[in-house]
């Protein structure tokens, strides 16, 4: 990465937050900035979940930021996450996405290192004897705890795994917060959970539309025509926006109704269709669970680098992993519980139909993230407009507001001192 | 390695000829006529490779009736926004085994996909894992799975592959 | 879907042949074979998708004659110039239907170029739409039409499709 | 787009403009002052002909520089131009790259506007009513009016358009001037058009050099073995070359000779073939058409977007779109007259094979400019010399100068400020 | 220019069939049964394009016997180590010649690689030039050379083609 | 190239050349500095065999850092290099890899140079006659020798050519230096060579990283598991480290052994595979030439573009061509001698299968080395550690070391300013 090293100049709009310039979504410098402040500094980032690690060795490959870590299980149960990055030359030694191991082993020469990241040995340190001669081998003052790999930070929030570059981060239940807290409680209560697998999206806009998208309970009702058709999201829905003491983190709260008409938010919207059916609406089976407790839908904001989806029946952890200005890749991991029964796994992906790069109404999302960073780049000096249910920050009890927004982008401007 | 094909040449390009057809039918957007090529209970499935390696249930979508590909289609023309693209299937290494009165077929298949305005990409790459019956002298998939390699999707994956 | 084929297997392979061919004449760059492949009045188009479907008459290239095409051959190997590329065409979905003395004949292509010191690069892809004849015992096309979805043309198209 | 604002330092030889520093062609910094100096101030771009949006909501997409703009014939007949990004977070909403609407609506969150550009509604403006309560909507200082898209100038050429970003360009005659709109309206003299099609190339170049490839009257003749063995162009032709007051317009004006060998011309031109002959030469099926008035070619430049092309009975316009320092897209849209008989059509499509990416004596344009970019990415300190018939500007009588090519950067110069 | 075919159908379908098997079992990664598609002293090379035009001995690998295929197969899964990645052979344009009690067979392939978190690529494209022969009711490659346009290597090549 | 122009900040650790910044392989205006004072200055890069154009007009093309050039064989039998880039416009003129020629002539406006690179003609120099007017031609001061080709200097090491774009740069032969110089002439030392073909590849990682690797004694016996396992290199060999007296240039010169077990250098080597025999051993099929005097393998490095192998009968020139911070072509030409009979010219081609993109013994550098530019990439400001051997310079009598590595960066710094 060749970091570009300047100064930032930024005016920003009276409006400040209402109004977010086209250049935080344009600029290497910021990026970088970003890079450094909210991906490495700070900040607890998502890295997986405990069941796709359940035994000693297994490890699996992530991203925080740019920077690409191993996740694993050590011998004691406890999980490390190290930086895949051999210390001696920087060789990305870990080739596997998923696997099975004692020490790592770097291709290159051979260095090793244990589970804990700690460099456990290296060829010929001693030199090598040739006769009586012993030749090469490592300065006497060299020491291997000198040359560990770099070691992050580890909590697991019931089975959620979250990891920082950054020591002196706050402990990750004040990080979150008991606002949105809750919200991570009610779904991670320690129950077990069951891996369903996997979706990737490589998508070209700036990683913090993402964020926006699920800070925004503006959308669904009208982007997402079988949202507001089948009454899973809409306008006048019994809704809560709950946002942290910083502002940073969010919870979307909804509780779906029964969808048709209702000339209040369905009238105009040309994304309703009234009289859509389904030939097989399997797909919309849902089963009320008892640990809801209400809502329906409740979508999880933990800033910056996880959302976590409850959709009615469908559960998900969506992972933001920036890789440039203008584009971030988007894991989905698809979860259920140890006890769901074969009827409730069925249920769930079916149910997955709704999400993903191909779902009815998320495959939506990513098309307008992609369509925002074109507008922006066409022009570099504008700014957008979030003034919907005013231009304050904080939580709301509906959902015809963009003041999670605004709010993400006042604790922005506090760390990134934009 | 190769012992005598086992199943009739007429049958064998019939099949190849159904392929032709429905690369036809998704490469010119007749997204109506899609369906058409299912059984009425038929499994449609798109699945990345690693869930399927590694054994894990989800797939990107996974259909279990022609009535849902006909919402599907439905979703494609009528709900879910997009811009649009051109697909263009090329489809070769037909494997084809009898399989009680069906056919297991196997093939490798490439999609490009190109936008307005831009250049043609490798959208993508995979194999077919399919079963095909005949049904009042017509082939039809009763199951059909694509099993794609390319696991980075480039954003959405809007339209059948 | 798919009735039984009613062009003998003999004519379906032959045709399949006649392809192999030549893409490989043209892959191997025996430009002075090329319009062996057509009959003397056949007419050969290289159209784009957008023209093609909303019934704009403008082509790419467009040759009316064997003759012209042996001109296009000249034109490419002795007045045109351009840095050399390989082409590598890759040609499925044959869909082959009788059409009098004729064959109507479509299939889906993909072009890769690969220019000196260069990457492979998806140069084009589409589709041909062929009428093909017989004459004394040998096939050639009367008829081709290259519709490319690759509107967007990588800088410039000299050799032909 | 990640504006640099650097300065530039640029030293120029003595000659100025006979010699031009390879840096015009691959400094990013002078390319986005372009964008700015030369394609969003001051300049009137081509964006398209009225006969491809004929009825009341007709639309196309196209671009002015790296904006993407929407062309659109509203209810009176009138067309308006509109910039393809939405006024709330900035979605380039418009997919299609040709249309037919009413509105234009976001699909975002259904922002609407009308074929002004005029934003006319927006859903949940005045909030939702639950019970009593209302929630959410704009701020009661919410004006819509604040909110259009951004709408440009337009003018029409008797059916070619032209817009501008900058309200307060001169107008397009008088930016035009006479010299070159005599020729622009000898063609364009109100006569109906029909459209016949487009091509389309991506030329790995900078955009400038296409301008200055349709100003250099010295390389058809010997890049171009069709024109001068057919005689459609040589170098003893009778030519003009015209240009406007500023130096930033021109038209090669030529009359076509007998071709053939004539030492002057041909003698050591390796690119000459005496005894070459088409084996069927309907594509040179040239019929001299009465409003020709004398030149079979005339070559329009219009400064900095737009080629009009004359050649015999083809017809052509061709639009620069910068996209980067080193690479442009370059459209071509065929023509006709309304009055063209079906043997002139036929006539002018045969002709077509002349020309576009493909075309015997185009193709070769868009190969020579892109190793013209290559011999300047090969090293970034030097000038190409461009002395041909002096190092002096203005017209000429003959096309035997690169008089226009030096002219364009007199002007550039100036408006550049480099 | 295409006289009828003179290489029965199904010996032709065969041969299809051989080539579909071949690129299954290397897109499916499963190397030790790669060299069972050779004779004992088959050979194998993988040639740059502009060493084979011009005349010049150099194979990227130019293997002389069954038993050194497996050597390979032991190298790419033991010895050499590599970032994993798939590959997906897509191949038309079969050309088959009958060669004494052999099959001369020529076809364009096209392979894509896709490696993990990435986007698919072309990674090699070029054409095969084949002898193969029948022993005790099956086929083998007697010889394979695949002559690849992509002349720049996207840095190593690790897998077979 | 958008040149930077801008400061370089670096701060070396204390251990200076034994720890380098991972920004010598990420920085843009690092890069820029390189080409100019590495590859464009001061420095003789390597751009062929003699036996590639053994005959008059013969040329090949290939690339000095980021420039084209052409080198071609003229009349008199000389060899001249001349970048391939026109005088007039800047075209890059020559389009075939190889050729045969008499003159050179650009395409756009035929101006034609000489094989030493002189322009000598060019159309309508003198204007062209119509009628009694005379119209255009160039301006009477205009001066073919001033619009040569760029020339290079040249010289050819008993057949292995060297050129430079620096004509104050110091013989050859000194440059090189009696070091290295001596293993040059061992290899080349007047006999004819003969061409065997060429394997081309782009290694995503920065362009020092491969000369770092074949700088680099440590890493065969352990990435190459075929090495060690068949003995064709082992830490407890007998080695010799040559550098010249700028630390630029280095030889690694070996002399093979047995092979199989040796608890010194295979304990604890998970690479090596005790029991790995080969199915057919062909490819290890080593006859000792008589010219070897003792070694079994040299590797030579010449800073910066060239390596020449001889791994027991397999004989290669590796030419690296950077393309970016993060990318270098790397053209591998393998030779013969004119008196090899068809056996060893056989077992040359059989030996080559360990070599090359696919090479059993080098395939994997190739990998390790884009590994190590994703590890720099992943964080910008940190630095290897190379301390094998101590942390000075200069050469060893084993190769337990990395002290070439460190050699290199002590002149790169000088040379460099940095
Ligand atoms: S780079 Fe990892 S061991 Fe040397
Ligand atoms: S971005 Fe267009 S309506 Fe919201
Ligand atoms: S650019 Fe070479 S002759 Fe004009
Ligand atoms: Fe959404
Ligand atoms: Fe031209
Ligand atoms: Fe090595």
């Amino acid at each position: 990465m060749d970091l570009l090293r300047r100064d930032i100049e930024l005016d920003w709009h009276p409006d400040a937050c209402a109004r977010v310039p086209y250049a935080l979504y344009t600029d290497r410098a910021i990026y970088e900035r970003e890079l450094d402040r909210l991906f490495y500094r700070g900040h607890w980032c998502y890295v997986g979940l405990e069941c796709e690690i359940p035994n000693f060795g297994d490890f699996k490959r992530t991203s925080i930021g740019e920077r690409d870590v191993i996740v694993v299980r050590d011998k004691s149960g406890a999980i490390n996450v190290v930086e895949n990055r051999c210390a001696h030359r920087g060789v990305q030694f870990c080739q596997k996405s998923f696997g099975q191991t004692k020490t790592f082993v770097c291709p290159y020469h051979q260095w090793s290192y244990d589970l804990r990241g700690n460099l456990i040995g290296l060829p010929f340190r001693k030199g090598v004897k040739q006769g009586e001669k012993v030749n090469g081998g490592m300065p006497p003052d060299f020491d291997l705890a000198d040359h560990s790999l770099t070691t992050l930070a580890v909590e697991s929030w019931n089975g959620v795994i979250f990891a920082s570059f950054d020591r002196d981060v706050a402990p990750l239940r004040s990080f979150v917060g008991p606002e949105v807290g809750n919200y991570m409680d009610r779904i991670f209560d320690g129950r077990e959970l069951t891996l369903l697998g996997y979706s990737r999206q490589r998508i070209p806009g700036n990683w913090k539309l993402m964020q926006e998208n699920i800070k925004d309970p503006y959308h669904p009702g009208l982007l997402h025509t079988w949202f507001v058709t089948f009454g899973l999201w809409r306008a006048d829905q019994q809704s809560q926006m709950v946002v942290d003491a910083r502002g940073r983190h969010a919870a979307m709260v909804s509780r779906k109704n029964d969808g048709g008409k209702s000339d209040a938010v369905t009238a105009g919207v040309t994304s309703f269709k009234e009289n859509m059916v389904l030939q097989d609406d399997r797909v919309l089976d849902v089963v009320i669970e008892p640990w809801w407790n209400g809502p329906t839908v409740t979508m999880l904001t933990l800033f910056p680098s996880l959302i976590v989806q409850q959709q009615v029946n469908s559960l998900s952890t969506r992972q933001i992993i920036p890789t440039g200005t203008d584009t971030f890749d988007f894991v989905w991991t698809h979860f259920g519980f140890k006890d769901d029964d074969a009827e409730m796994t069925r249920r769930r992906l079916r149910q997955a139909n709704l999400f993903g790069p191909a779902g009815y109404v998320s495959a939506d999302d990513g098309e307008v993230i992609e369509l925002s960073q074109r507008g922006f780049d066409q022009h570099g000096d504008l700014a957008t407009v979030c003034e919907l249910d005013g231009r304050g920050m904080g939580g709301a009890d509906h959902n015809v507001t963009e003041t999670l927004i605004r709010s993400m982008y006042g604790y922005y401007r506090e760390v990134m001192e934009l | 390695m190769i012992a005598a094909p086992v199943v009739s040449v007429a049958d064998r390009l019939r099949i190849e000829d159904l392929y032709a057809e429905y690369s036809a039918c998704l490469d010119e957007g007749r997204y109506d006529a899609w369906p058409e090529f299912f059984t009425i209970d038929c499994s449609y499935r798109i699945v990345a490779r690693e869930n399927y390696d590694r054994g894990l249930p989800l797939a990107l979508l996974s259909f279990e009736s022609r009535g849902m590909l006909i919402d599907r289609v439905y979703g494609i023309t009528q709900t879910l926004f997009h811009e649009p693209y051109y697909q263009r299937h090329i489809v070769s290494g037909f494997i084809v085994k009898p399989d009680g009165n069906a056919f297991a077929v196997r093939a490798n298949y490439l999609v490009v996909r190109t936008k307005a305005a831009a250049l043609p990409e490798v959208y993508s790459v995979g194999r077919y894992v399919d079963r095909i019956v005949e049904h009042d002298g017509s082939l039809r998939f009763a199951e059909k799975i694509c099993i794609f390699d390319s696991e980075l999707i480039a954003n959405s994956m809007i339209y059948p592959i």
